[in-house]
């Protein structure tokens, strides 16, 4: 497992979660954490390929396919919140605390 | 031991089947008749104790346990009856004092609406005495010692509405407490060392020295200090007269007092043993009789001279027991009981006929014609407690001044000084109330002679201050049989006529100066009050002993405020309930913590997982 | 005796409880008719526990656990057993004439099945939560009852005792594990434990101690006492102080003497030194209080202490000395709460300076207190002295200073009682004095105090049956 | 073939009755023409028939790397499946959606219950998350939305550190076995992987999400959340525990993050004013415990009677903390203010929940003392001396709210909204029984000496 996979995919990761923490939209944040998924899966297949071993594609094609199940809810959560009239930002999800 | 006497039995039956009978049939249904039972069981009483001197007169002792009290492993109590000179020689006077006082408080108390209850008390007290006095080891000695400062408590606060009386009363009781912490912690010596308290196996503690020895003499002292109302612990005894006269008379003259002195004569093998001490118990009774006796000379108020004057007359016991003259010290404690019974009574007639309870030295005067019979029966006690020839304080006071003069050296001179000053303060009081009224006096009308049920027994206790004297060898003799006498003492010495000499004439020479300076022109009582006022003030706080025990009690309140206010509810439990409002402080903080941003919630899951990996890291 | 026949003595007043809750208006008559059947019964016990069939073993082994239900009753535990059921008793009669719901007849009658089992538990894991369940029915008792601060007053209650329980808790479970690793076995019976020695013996015997100590209480951990004295109802501060401060000593006695032998007896000079505190700063608060609950409550503090200089000593006197005081104190203190309670009922104050010259207006009310003022303060001939003249020697034999600090205490008893005594009867009443209300005790009451009184005296002149049944079971732990 | 099909088979029987019930319930939904009231049967079906399935598991087996199953799995997967049917049946869904998504969500819990490796972990993991994430948006509550992409966010967050902590172990090991990883990246995998599973049980500081869900989403949700999604998140830590070397750090970091959650569970619950709020806190400091049982057990070697206490700490919070929301409900209470002299009002609802808070503070005889006592027995034969003593201390401290509300309901008067409006009698009912449970099975303690593992059918 080279050096080179593992700094590419811990950029990206490190790329994604930055995204997630400090962006304010709501879809930005969104991309960030695909952006996080996608780098793991990316990290799982170059593995494998190294390493000769199937089992890390296999576990990538999976990945991915939760990946995708996961954006369609959060879109459509992203979409009610527009939908309900509040900047999809998280200064108007604000009211539960304490 | 023989068998148990039935008398012995009968000296607790009577009294408790009378306290039963009046608590429970008479208080009731008539309480103004509740006396019947007592007196009947008075009565039974003075003949069974009478019994028993005769027994003992004839050598034949007791000492018998009842039942065992307490008891756990090898150690145990038992609750016994212990028959023997010493206990029945002061039983007697106890028996017939107590009662003639009981009839006298009858006629006394007769129209105050506790009556039933004063007289129930008077003989829950009478009971606890002679149970004192017949018990046979320490630790039911100590059960009667405690049961009779109780009763005192209650009797001396008898009259509670009076704000002087209540503060008597807990003075009292404190005190007395104060001294038993000796007794107890004796007590609990004396288990430690000997593993058993009764008073037959005490004339052998000789032969077994030990460290404790010298402790356990010094708390018995404390002890019979407080009771007996010795120098260090005595200022009860004076405030006490707040209580009626009968309980004046009985407790604190003849029975309650004595009971230190009958202490300290019980434990004379343990302290004799002790090197030292019986000259310190001298030197604290003779200290304890000058001073009280001046005192008396510079008091007021009837009662309150009398009772000085049983502090002075307590010391001069303490005195004799120190001077080893253990015989003389009973002899003149029986004595004693009796003359000083009467002065009491008769100050009581006194104060009941001007329907006051406190009659002070400027409310008499000339009373010899008004009321002549108290007039006899006070003379006779007066004679008696100077130490006057044909009554009984002369052989009972010369006996000590005999041992006093063997001793010699300071012990002569502090016995001298004694028989002086207690002849001048009784024949102030004597002249003072008896005498013509003095221009500052100004008796009341109504005083006249006490009704019959008050004279008789004052009359009966004025023959016995006379008569009992001449009962000199029946009392030695009393004292030295009956097997179980352990009083390994000297017997008493015989009449030396030269130091019966000058004690009659000092007794006579004080009772002269003081006709001169009470009835001379200006009445010198008043005279020196209004030109030295200081100086009175001074004599009415017992020249600043009183000072001291105030400041002692200020200073454990004060102690007791801090303990209790400042640290324990002020700091220490302030500090734990803050406890629980740091933990609310807390709390605000942490639920601060979750602002409601999306954004922070997730830095800190990413802080959380860099922690993990930090510490994953570090292995 | 059977282990059916012991659970039927703390099942009884459970069951009771559970009849009275439902029992609507008739359940004081429930609470009441439990409470004299399960006096009763314990009276009865005495028969089998004299014929000597004490403690049935348990059953087999356990699997993985050892945790058995396992009860036993021998002189001490059936002594304090009745003290339970009389003084619960005492209160049911006490508070007849006050309307309480069924809920508060309920919360005595549970109060007292979970005291019964303490006192009964020989399975440490049983002794445990029935230690920890009597903190409900108390916790509710002085709750809704009590008087004004009452919220503060309970809550402080649980949490200081939870406090104390956890570490008795965490103790238990290190004692069985060690025994464990010792031995191979798992058990929690408490007639086969046996504390280890050395570092971890003391970690176990100082926290188990510490959750005995905040239940005695031994002073630095007693700020919960006045509290939830002064703000429980009469008849709870009876059982407060009647029972429930003995469980720490019944704890020490039945749990870390058999258990660490030889190390509570190195213990001694703390422990002594510890209860002679406690006596004296009892006292001293007693003196400092102004209000009667409060200053009886420090009185049981200073009372307690006397306990545990008998059970400290380790001497035959000590020991049984201060068992037997556990009950006297149990007797004194229940009834003096009472009698405040009665007063509280009649002024509904409790200030020293709210009464004064109640001797006139209430006789009878004047004799009990004054007759029990005198047993606290331990005059010989009533049953206090008796249990402190044998603790009291039993320090003497072992470490006489304490002894010295001890009878120092019993004189300060009178410094503190009889003052308050002379407050509320013979004081002269304050501007806003409420001795106007007073009125003296009816039938019921004084029926109640008489037998108080009776047992007071009988057990002052004559504690013959109650040593003898105390005396077998104690020797043992004598050194 | 049959030999894996058969084993595959034996182990998902309790899913597979899921996934039909899922399908039929969808397929009424589609028809328009079944009421809301057969959705939610056939629902309730489904999950009475996995779980009378779920005893005919045999265990210990293996098929493939993918799946096994052990006796703690069995254990939690019955405790999550109980939690779902009184959601079921008091849920009032606008349509035949939620049911399914519960159905859903407890087939992921099913998964990660039988998961051999780490693969079918993660997507057990996210389908029992992405179903709860719509549950929550589907709740009346008005901040339903909110709470709902909260949950989102934090939840995918967490799977992508999943992920990331996955592919370390997959470079490290070479393959996706429940095994440890040698070298500093399987330590760090690991270390990701446990972030998540914190994430999941709402582990202090990554918990945030947790009271904005639970107070937001309807009552009985959240009750399934404390109790099935909480016993889900457990195995799933559980599940990673062996991959811990022994003298690795995940245990001791395990021991302090459960010491630092019940502590700040403990103190942050004492001013909650919401209900469902300072029952999420508790759920926090109870998570804790969970958390000291699961390192205890690690530290013990995979010892048996430490996941005895873990799964009996699971089967009591289950009554215990499923009861207190059922009660919420059933009371129609949501303040604090509200329980204000609640006893004297509906004394019977108010000793409910006496029971309940008791068991929930842990106060003997009730199975929550049963419970937090076989915790610190199995806390002190690990050794985790120091973590037990703050447990302890954690403990006294969440008696400050649990009596605190006993004593709002008991010892003051009404306030002034007295709770009116009263919920379902089968929410009352179902909440009697919860706290006649968490009392009744205090007594296990003394029962467990009879508990063999073979008696209820279940054979090692």
């Amino acid at each position: 497992m080279s050096g080179v996979v593992w700094s590419v995919s811990a950029a990206l990761f490190l790329l994604g979660l930055a995204g997630v923490a400090l962006r304010r939209q709501l879809l930005a944040m969104f991309l960030g954490l695909e952006l996080m998924v996608l780098t793991a899966a990316l990290a799982l297949g170059c593995t494998a390929s190294l390493s000769g071993r199937g089992e890390g594609f296999v576990a990538a094609l999976l990945v991915l396919a939760v990946a995708a199940a996961e954006a369609v809810v959060g879109l459509v959560l992203i979409l009610r919140v527009r939908s309900s009239g509040r900047p999809a930002e998280t200064q108007s999800l604000r009211e539960l605390k304490g | 031991m023989s068998s148990l006497p039935p008398a012995a039995l009968l000296l607790f039956l009577a009294p408790l089947a009378a306290l039963a009978a009046a608590f429970f049939i008479m208080r009731p249904w008539k309480p103004q008749w509740t006396h019947v039972p007592i007196l009947i069981s008075c009565g039974v009483v003075t003949a069974a104790a009478a019994y028993l001197a005769a027994m003992v007169y004839t050598g034949r002792g007791a000492d018998v346990t009842l039942y065992t009290w307490m008891f756990a492993g090898k150690w145990s109590v038992p609750f016994g009856v212990r028959i023997d000179g010493i206990g029945v020689s002061v039983l007697c006077m106890v028996a017939l004092v107590g009662a003639l006082i009981q009839l006298y408080s009858v006629g006394y108390m007769k129209g105050d609406p506790g009556f039933s209850r004063f007289i129930m008390l008077l003989h829950l007290f009478y009971l606890s005495m002679i149970g004192l006095l017949v018990s046979n080891n320490y630790v039911q000695f100590y059960l009667f010692w405690e049961l009779v400062g109780a009763c005192s408590y209650f009797l001396i606060g008898f009259w509670s509405h009076k704000e002087a009386a209540r503060k008597a009363a807990m003075q009292a009781f404190l005190t007395l407490r104060l001294a038993d912490f000796g007794l107890m912690l004796a007590v609990l010596l004396i288990i430690v060392q000997f593993r058993d308290t009764h008073f037959a196996l005490f004339h052998a503690v000789r032969f077994f020295p030990s460290m404790y020895h010298p402790l356990i003499g010094l708390l018995i002292l404390w002890a019979a200090a407080g009771k007996s109302a010795l120098f260090p612990l005595y200022f009860w005894l004076p405030d006490a007269m707040e209580g009626p006269t009968p309980v004046s008379a009985l407790m604190h003259a003849a029975t309650m007092v004595t009971a230190g002195i009958f202490l300290l004569v019980r434990s004379w093998p343990l302290i004799s043993a002790v090197p030292g001490l019986p000259g310190l118990i001298a030197v604290v009774g003779a200290v304890t009789a000058i001073f009280a006796a001046v005192l008396a000379f510079t008091q007021t108020d009837l009662k309150r001279i009398l009772a000085y004057s049983t502090v002075s007359h307590l010391g001069l016991m303490a005195f004799a027991v120190g001077l080893g003259q253990i015989t003389a010290a009973v002899f003149h404690l029986v004595t004693h009981g009796f003359f000083k019974a009467t002065l009491f009574l008769c100050a009581g007639n006194i104060a009941h006929a001007s329907g006051k309870s406190a009659v002070s030295v400027s409310e008499v005067g000339g009373l010899w014609r008004r009321m002549p019979l108290t007039f006899a029966a006070f003379a006779i006690a007066a004679f008696s407690l100077a130490g006057i020839w044909p009554c009984a304080g002369f052989f009972s006071k010369d006996a000590i001044l005999d041992a006093a003069f063997e001793r010699g050296g300071w012990a002569w001179a502090a016995g001298l000084a004694i028989a002086a000053a207690s002849a001048a303060y009784i024949f102030r009081m004597l002249f003072l109330t008896f005498f013509g009224p003095r221009p500052e006096q100004s008796p009341a009308r109504s005083l006249h002679e006490a009704p019959p049920v008050m004279a008789v027994p004052v009359a009966f206790l004025a023959l016995g201050a006379l008569a009992v004297g001449w009962a000199r060898e029946d009392l030695v003799a009393m004292l030295f049989c009956g097997r179980q006498s352990a009083v390994a003492a000297p017997s008493l010495p015989e009449l030396a006529p030269k130091v019966a000499a000058a004690g009659l004439g000092l007794a006579a020479l004080a009772a002269g100066v003081v006709f001169a300076l009470t009835m001379g022109a200006p009445s010198w009582d008043w005279h020196w009050r209004r030109r030295r006022p200081g100086l009175a003030a001074a004599f009415a706080g017992d020249l600043g002993w009183r000072r001291v025990v105030a400041g002692f009690v200020a200073r454990t309140l004060r102690v007791a405020d801090v303990v209790g206010r400042v640290w324990d509810h002020e700091t220490w439990d302030a500090a734990i309930e803050k406890t629980a409002t740091a933990c609310r402080a807390l709390s605000r903080g942490g639920s601060a913590m979750a602002s409601g941003g999306l954004s922070e919630s997730l830095w800190w899951l990413m802080i959380g997982a860099a922690a993990l990996l930090a510490w994953a890291g570090l292995r | 005796m059977t282990q059916g026949a012991l659970t039927i003595l703390w099942l009884l007043p459970a069951l009771g409880g559970l009849a009275a809750l439902a029992g609507g208006r008739f359940s004081r008559w429930i609470a009441l008719a439990v409470s004299l059947a399960a006096l009763a019964y314990g009276f009865w016990l005495l028969g089998p526990l004299r014929t000597g069939v004490v403690a049935a073993a348990p059953q087999a082994p356990a699997w993985a656990f050892g945790i058995r239900y396992a009860l036993f009753c021998d002189g001490l535990s059936l002594s304090l057993c009745w003290l339970t059921a009389f003084l619960t008793a005492a209160c049911v009669v006490a508070s007849w004439k006050k309307d309480y719901s069924a809920g508060y007849w309920a919360a005595f009658l549970f109060l007292e099945a979970a005291l019964m089992g303490v006192f009964l538990a020989r399975d440490l894991f049983l002794f445990f939560v029935f230690w920890e369940s009597v903190l409900i029915p108390m916790f509710f008792i002085i709750g809704l009852w009590g008087t004004a601060g009452r919220r503060h007053a309970a809550m402080k209650f649980f949490l200081f005792t939870f406090f104390g329980s956890i570490f008795l808790l965490i103790g238990s479970v290190a004692l069985v594990t060690l025994q464990h690793s010792a031995t191979g076995v798992w058990t929690w019976d408490m007639a086969q434990l046996k504390g280890p020695e050395g570092r971890a013996g003391l970690m176990i015997f100082a926290a188990m101690a510490l959750g005995f100590a905040v239940k005695v209480p031994i002073v630095p951990l007693h700020t919960w006492l006045p509290d939830a004295h002064t703000e429980a109802p009469a008849a709870g501060s009876v059982m407060l102080a009647g029972v429930l401060l003995k469980m720490g000593v019944y704890g020490f006695l039945r749990v870390l003497w058999p258990l660490f032998p030889r190390l509570s007896w190195q213990m001694l000079p703390l422990l002594g030194l510890l209860a002679g505190i406690n006596v004296i700063y009892g006292a001293f608060c007693a003196m400092a209080q102004k209000d009667l609950k409060r200053l009886i409550a420090y009185s049981s503090v200073a009372h307690m202490g006397f306990c545990l200089l008998g059970i400290v000593s380790r001497k035959p006197e000590g020991l049984v000395g201060g068992s037997l005081q556990l009950l006297n104190h149990g007797i004194i203190t229940g009834t003096l709460f009472l009698l405040v309670g009665f007063l509280y009922d009649r002024g509904h104050r409790r200030g020293l300076g709210d009464y004064g010259d109640l001797a006139g207006r209430a006789p009878w009310l004047t004799f009990f207190f004054g007759f029990t003022t005198l047993a606290s303060v331990g005059l010989p001939g009533l049953n206090g002295f008796v249990g402190e003249f044998m603790s009291l020697l039993g320090m003497a034999r072992t470490w006489s200073i304490m002894a010295v600090v001890g009878v120092a205490g019993v004189t300060l008893a009178a410094a503190y009682a009889l003052p308050a005594f002379q407050a509320v009867f013979w004081g002269a009443p304050g501007p806003d004095s409420v001795s106007a209300l007073v009125y003296d005790l009816d039938a019921r009451e004084k029926g109640l105090f008489w037998v108080m009184a009776a047992l007071m005296l009988a057990i002052g002149l004559y504690p013959g049956p109650l040593l003898r049944l105390l005396e077998p079971c104690l020797l043992g732990l004598a050194q | 073939m049959n030999g894996i099909s058969s084993a595959f088979w034996d182990l998902l029987r309790p899913q597979a009755a899921l996934a039909v019930g899922a399908l039929a319930v969808l397929a009424a939904g589609a028809s328009r023409r079944a009421s809301l009231q057969v959705v939610k049967g056939l629902a309730l079906a489904a999950v009475v028939v996995a779980l009378l399935l779920l005893m005919t598991v045999r265990l210990q087996v293996v098929c493939l790397p993918l799946l096994r199953s052990d006796l703690l799995g069995s254990g939690l997967q019955a405790v999550f499946l109980s939690a779902a049917i009184p959601l079921l049946c008091l849920m009032e869904p606008a349509d035949e959606v939620p049911p399914a998504l519960v159905l859903g969500s407890l087939i992921g819990m099913g998964l990660i219950a039988v998961s051999g490796n780490l693969l079918m972990l993660f997507i057990g993991l996210e389908l029992m998350s992405v179903p709860a994430y719509l549950l929550v948006a589907r709740s009346r509550s008005p901040q339903a939305l909110e709470a709902s992409v909260k949950y989102f966010f934090a939840g995918g967050t967490a799977s992508a550190i999943y992920l990331m902590g996955m592919a370390l172990h997959f470079g490290a090991a070479g393959s996706l076995v429940l095994a440890p990883a040698p070298g500093p990246a399987g330590a760090a995998g690991l270390a990701l992987m446990a972030a998540a599973a914190f994430f999941k049980l709402g582990a202090v500081p990554m918990h945030f999400w947790l009271p904005d869900v639970y107070e937001a989403s309807d009552p009985e949700l959240a009750g399934f959340f404390s109790t099935g999604l909480k016993a889900a998140a457990v195995l799933f830590l559980a599940r990673l525990a062996p991959m811990a070397a022994p003298a690795g750090a995940l245990v001791p970091a395990l021991a302090w993050f459960a010491v630092l959650t019940i502590l700040f569970g403990a103190v942050v619950a004492l001013r909650q004013q919401n209900l469902q709020r300072l029952l999420a806190y508790s759920s926090i400091s109870h998570a804790g415990f969970m958390m000291l049982a699961v390192a205890a057990w690690a530290k013990q070697g995979l010892a048996a009677p430490a996941a005895g206490a873990l799964f009996f700490y699971l089967a009591a919070y289950l009554f215990m903390s499923g009861g207190a929301f059922l009660w919420l409900k059933a009371a129609g209470v949501r303040t604090r203010a509200e329980l204000l002299g609640l006893a004297k009002a509906r004394p019977r609802d108010a000793a409910v929940l006496a029971a309940l808070l008791l068991a929930l503070a842990g106060i003997p005889p009730t199975a929550g003392f049963a419970a937090k006592f076989l915790v610190f027995w199995e806390a002190f034969k690990a050794g985790l001396y120091a973590p037990l003593l703050l447990a302890g201390l954690g403990a006294l401290i969440s008696l400050g709210y649990y009596l605190g509300l006993i004593r709002d309901m008991y010892f003051d008067e009404a306030g002034p909204e007295p709770a009116k409006a009263v919920g379902p009698t089968p929410a009352r009912w179902f909440a009697l029984g919860c706290a006649a449970a968490s009392v009744l099975l205090g007594l296990t303690p003394w029962l467990m000496d009879w508990f063999r593992p073979g008696m209820f059918g279940l054979r090692p």
